[in-house]
């Protein structure tokens, strides 16, 4: 067994244990902070994986994002899910032993299922190497994203889009109109103001750094609309920046322009007889364009998706 | 290879500090006292693993995204555990009987 | 080895996950759970994609699970937004006809 | 001109996405202002759809390259018969609830209301979700086109806000999640044996064994959940009855439909192959189950929105007929065809005639002021035409002549006898029975006169003739059913002749 084999198993089996006790703990915020714990593991299983790009997606949306939206919500319910004051009577026992049972069965089956695919994949490797000079970049996973399946890409933003017009719809009609998120109580001069102050320079930068360099390197529009909208999140809390108000029409047109610069640009080329189609020679140019607009989108949506249902006056 | 040598002796401890705050975090009995284990122990436990990785960084770019990552570290963490012990005294203020046990 | 062993660990995430909607009434629990399952199927996806000799992983299912993850996070906001939209309306954390398996505390 | 434009060059394919989706957005950013776009817009859906069925009548099926990548690299659209009138349906219904929806989601004094901001978003968006899935040809791709569809009905069955649709709402997200990622991991399976997310490739490669089983049958069972097949309908009355009126004719019309396509897709066009006789008398027993058990729900509802969404549940069960009817090659049979598009017809009348009935009971709701059928009673005499409208959707359901229902009937009909299985003839049979049942329940007690004058609620006619303007769709489907069948017949999968397997 090599060092890394050991590595990875105890990976595997901390991931396991992790999300298996993020299920089973009885109080809710534990779990909410175990799955948070979970959700970084997984990154690292990304890394291990030689998935950067999925590393930091999974970082920063699938622990961070995630994990802010399970804690606001169970901050909302107050103590509702407090561990059970009773002791377990044998009928919830049985009761939980039957799905156990099953989803063991499952679960073996599956990895019996994994376990039985032959050893080399017969994936797309070779053919995005191949392929990859065509696509205007040279980070294989943002020359996915945003040429060769690019129409993934594009219905992607739109579930987005429409993920915070399905929240905001369900606003109490007294509050439709107002801003989102809980009042914030920071003092102006307090160490969160200060830490709001100091960090939109920072995250502006590494925001850019990522948008850019994800052209041949890790990164990209997603992972630096995550940062910025996170950014954005901090300076909203520390009382630097007003949250804004759902009505105004140039939040409004933030949320739309990345995805509706890409739907144009779609159009653009369906009229020229490609649908999406880059243009020759000028692909990393469309694409860092169309990063850029998405990448102001993506950020205000995810921000406005955590800060959730308009609530205060505007 | 003295390099390495470096990087591995930084590296084991700066984890060994992690695991002192840790364990201070699961052992010490109030909100402040696990503070105080947490932040010191893991500012210098990050701060030695590091100085251990900028020692393997190819270039000057790559030990300047480390630090950079470090610093603003250690700036989240000071903010975060001034909140957490300031939301600590409010709630200790407001209920005589301390929650925060 | 190591691929497979990641794919094995989503296989085994999935079950863990399913088990969690199965077994537990609280829907804050519930759409944790899912999350779980998701992120064992993109687990699953991604070691199963780097299976194999030669360097470096498949960028299709990195893409894919990128996609998936921002997906999977579009649909947990809706989600626990309907749950604290519910819970102020009816004071509920379940669905109406399910028994809280978490006590009485969370009944 | 026309023969110009219906060049295989013109893609209307791509623009029966490109443009809900550019309503959509517009929509999210003018706010009050959009109510402009909406009929517009839905009436240039129409064309566009109309334009994509006539492109296929004149020049065949028609596949596209998105990004100029082909497969497996790529995504490719494909515009066959299936695919186009499936558009057309989409955009009949779409154009009814549309029209029907503009005054009911207008802002009060020139200031955006929460609902008349948030439902022509969620609508467009469907709309453009519902046209993609039927125009998909890769698996990922259609994975996050059907969470389009989840995000936005979901939200629409929560429009009202009101304590029990959340709770229907939330139960709905449940499945519809479930469903999802069932279908994701099935994908990712496919993906790992085979090294392709295209339908085409997938099929050429596709052997049985047992992780191509094991794929199909979770994906399968995922859609089944999404599709609200029998045993696992229980999401569905709830999220369609208590959904507002435009909505509901949307999810029960059309969203349901979505998620069927794709298991006859994934099973006739992808794994003819590793369909087996048992599976196919499967898929049957679980529609045959859906018609009986959704019937008699229905038949015991009091609620007439219930009526309509168990109705739903056992429509849905016809169209899981025709996998056993199609038979398999091992024991070809002549009429294979017939039930193929026997069941793909029934898909498609049925979404007119729903969409008019729930149409038509969310006027006559308001006009009572009450949504129980009791307080219904001579609602006949207040609402003629949309009693007429339901009068005429009702005839479809049952599959009475000269229907689009009586049609798909008629030929799932001839397929089941002339198979020899006898047994689905008389699911098929007993569900016409019971629909005019629980039917003429609802119709009689429209029909009777009420013990004293109740007050009602004045309604548009205008609304009430968009009702009646889909049900004729219906009963036209069924007069000059010649078109859509020459139409579905255009790149119709070898399987639905030759039968699965």
């Amino acid at each position: 067994m090599t060092a890394a084999l050991v590595f990875d198993l105890s990976l595997c089996l901390l991931i396991a244990a992790v999300a298996l006790a993020a299920v089973l703990a009885d109080d809710l915020f534990t779990a909410i902070v175990l799955f948070i714990v979970y959700g970084l593991l997984a990154a690292i299983a990304w890394v291990r994986l030689d998935a950067i790009d999925v590393a930091l997606a999974e970082a920063a949306i699938g622990a961070g994002l995630t994990g802010l939206l399970l804690v606001g919500a169970a901050a909302r319910l107050g103590g509702r899910g407090a561990p059970p004051a009773a002791g377990r009577t044998p009928w919830r026992l049985l009761g939980k032993a039957a799905p156990a049972a099953l989803c063991v069965a499952a679960a073996a089956a599956l990895v019996v299922l994994v376990l039985a695919l032959p050893d080399d994949a017969p994936g797309l490797r070779p053919l995005v190497a191949e392929t990859i000079a065509a696509s205007g970049v040279t980070n294989p996973v943002t020359a996915v994203l945003l040429n060769f399946r690019g129409y993934d890409t594009l219905l992607e933003t739109i579930v987005l889009a429409v993920a915070l017009v399905g929240v905001w719809s369900l606003t109490p009609d007294r509050d439709w109109g107002s801003v989102p998120g809980a009042r914030q109580h920071a003092r102006p001069d307090g160490v969160l103001a200060t830490f709001g102050r100091l960090l939109p320079a920072l995250g502006l930068l590494v925001a850019a750094h990522l948008l850019w360099a994800g052209a041949d390197a890790p990164g990209g529009a997603f992972q630096a609309g995550t940062v910025l909208a996170a950014v954005w999140l901090v300076v909203v809390m520390a009382g630097v920046l007003p949250a804004p108000a759902t009505a105004d029409t140039r939040v409004r047109l933030l949320l739309v322009a990345g995805p509706a610069a890409f739907l144009g640009f779609g159009a653009v080329g369906a009229a020229g007889g490609v649908f999406l189609g880059h243009p020759a020679g000028a692909a990393k140019a469309t694409i860092l364009a169309i990063e850029t607009a998405l990448t102001l989108s993506i950020a205000a949506t995810l921000g406005l998706l955590v800060l959730g249902v308009p609530r205060r006056p505007a | 290879m003295i390099l390495d040598i470096a990087t591995l002796v930084l590296a084991s401890a700066g984890v060994v500090f992690f695991i002192a705050g840790t364990l201070g975090l699961l052992r010490f009995p109030d909100v402040y006292a696990r503070l105080h284990a947490l932040t010191k122990a893991d500012n210098l436990g990050l701060g030695l693993i590091a100085l251990g990785l900028v020692l393997q960084a190819g270039n000057v770019w790559q030990a300047l995204k480390i630090v950079l990552v470090w610093l603003l570290a250690i700036f989240a963490a000071a903010t975060v555990s001034q909140l957490i012990a300031r939301s600590a005294l409010v709630q200790r203020s407001s209920s005589p009987a301390a929650r925060d046990s | 080895m190591s691929p497979i062993l990641y794919a094995a660990t989503g296989a085994v995430l999935v079950g863990i996950g399913v088990f969690g909607l199965l077994a537990r009434t609280h829907l804050l629990r519930r759409i944790l759970a899912f999350n779980v399952i998701g992120s064992g199927i993109f687990l699953a996806f991604g070691g199963l994609g780097s299976r194999g000799p030669g360097s470096g992983v498949d960028p299709v299912p990195q893409a894919i699970v990128i996609t998936g993850i921002v997906v999977a996070l579009a649909a947990t906001a809706l989600a626990v937004t309907l749950v604290t939209r519910l819970f102020e309306e009816t004071g509920a954390v379940t669905l109406p006809g399910e028994h809280p398996a978490e006590g009485p505390d969370a009944s | 001109m026309l023969p110009d434009l219906l060049a295989v060059g013109v893609p209307w394919a791509v623009a029966s996405i490109v443009l809900p989706l550019a309503v959509a957005l517009a929509a999210i950013a003018l706010g009050p202002h959009a109510r402009h776009l909406v009929l517009p817009g839905a009436l240039l859906g129409a064309v566009i759809a109309l334009a994509a069925a006539a492109q296929v009548l004149a020049h065949g099926a028609w596949h596209h390259a998105v990004g100029g990548w082909l497969p497996p690299l790529g995504i490719r659209l494909r515009l066959d018969g299936l695919a186009a009138s499936f558009l057309v349906a989409t955009a009949v219904v779409a154009c009814g609830v549309a029209g029907f929806s503009r005054r009911l989601f207008e802002p009060s004094a020139r200031r955006e209301t929460r609902a008349g901001f948030a439902f022509w978003p969620l609508f467009f968006v469907m709309w453009a979700g519902l046209n993609a899935v039927f125009l998909g040809a890769d698996l990922f791709n259609l994975y996050v086109a059907l969470e389009l569809l989840t995000l936005t009905a979901v939200a629409m069955v929560a429009l009202d806000g009101k304590a029990e649709t959340l709770a229907a709402a939330i139960r709905y997200l449940l499945f519809a999640l479930l469903g999802s990622l069932a279908y994701l991991l099935g994908v990712a399976l496919l993906y790992a044996r085979y090294g392709a997310l295209d339908l085409g490739l997938l099929r050429a490669a596709a052997v049985p064994d047992a992780i191509t089983l094991a794929a199909g049958a979770i994906m399968t069972a995922g859609l089944m959940a999404k599709t609200a097949i029998f045993p696992l309908h229980g999401w569905l009355p709830p999220a369609h009855a208590g959904a507002p009126t435009p909505a509901s004719a949307m999810l029960s019309a059309l969203v349901v439909k979505a998620s069927f396509y794709l298991i006859a897709r994934l099973w006739f066009d992808v794994l003819p192959a590793a369909a087996t006789v048992e599976t196919s008398q499967l898929f049957g027993a679980l529609g045959a189950g859906a018609i009986v058990f959704g019937s008699l729900l229905a038949l015991r509802q009091e609620q007439l929105k219930l009526v309509i969404a168990y109705s739903t549940v056992a429509q849905l069960g016809y169209l899981f007929l025709m996998f056993p009817l199609t038979g398999s090659a091992a024991a070809p049979q002549p009429w294979a065809a017939a039930a193929w598009t026997g069941g793909m017809f029934h898909a498609l009348a049925h979404a007119p005639a729903k969409a008019a009935m729930f149409l038509a009971a969310g006027l006559m709701i308001k006009a009572c002021g009450d949504g129980r059928l009791a307080p219904l009673a001579g609602i006949g005499r207040d609402l003629p035409i949309a009693c007429f409208a339901f009068g005429l959707a009702a005839v479809s359901l049952m599959g009475l002549p000269p229907s689009g229902g009586f049609t798909a009937k008629y030929l799932l009909l001839t397929a089941a006898l002339a198979s020899g299985q006898w047994w689905w003839a008389l699911a098929i049979l007993a569900g016409g029975l019971l629909a005019a049942a629980y039917l003429f329940r609802v119709l009689n007690r429209f029909l009777i006169a009420p013990a004293e004058a109740a007050p009602r609620v004045a309604v548009a006619r205008r609304d009430q003739a968009i009702a009646l303007a889909l049900a004729g769709v219906s009963i036209l489907l069924g007069l000059a059913s010649l078109v859509p069948y020459q139409l579905l017949q255009i790149g119709r999968p070898a399987a639905a002749v030759g039968g699965l397997s």
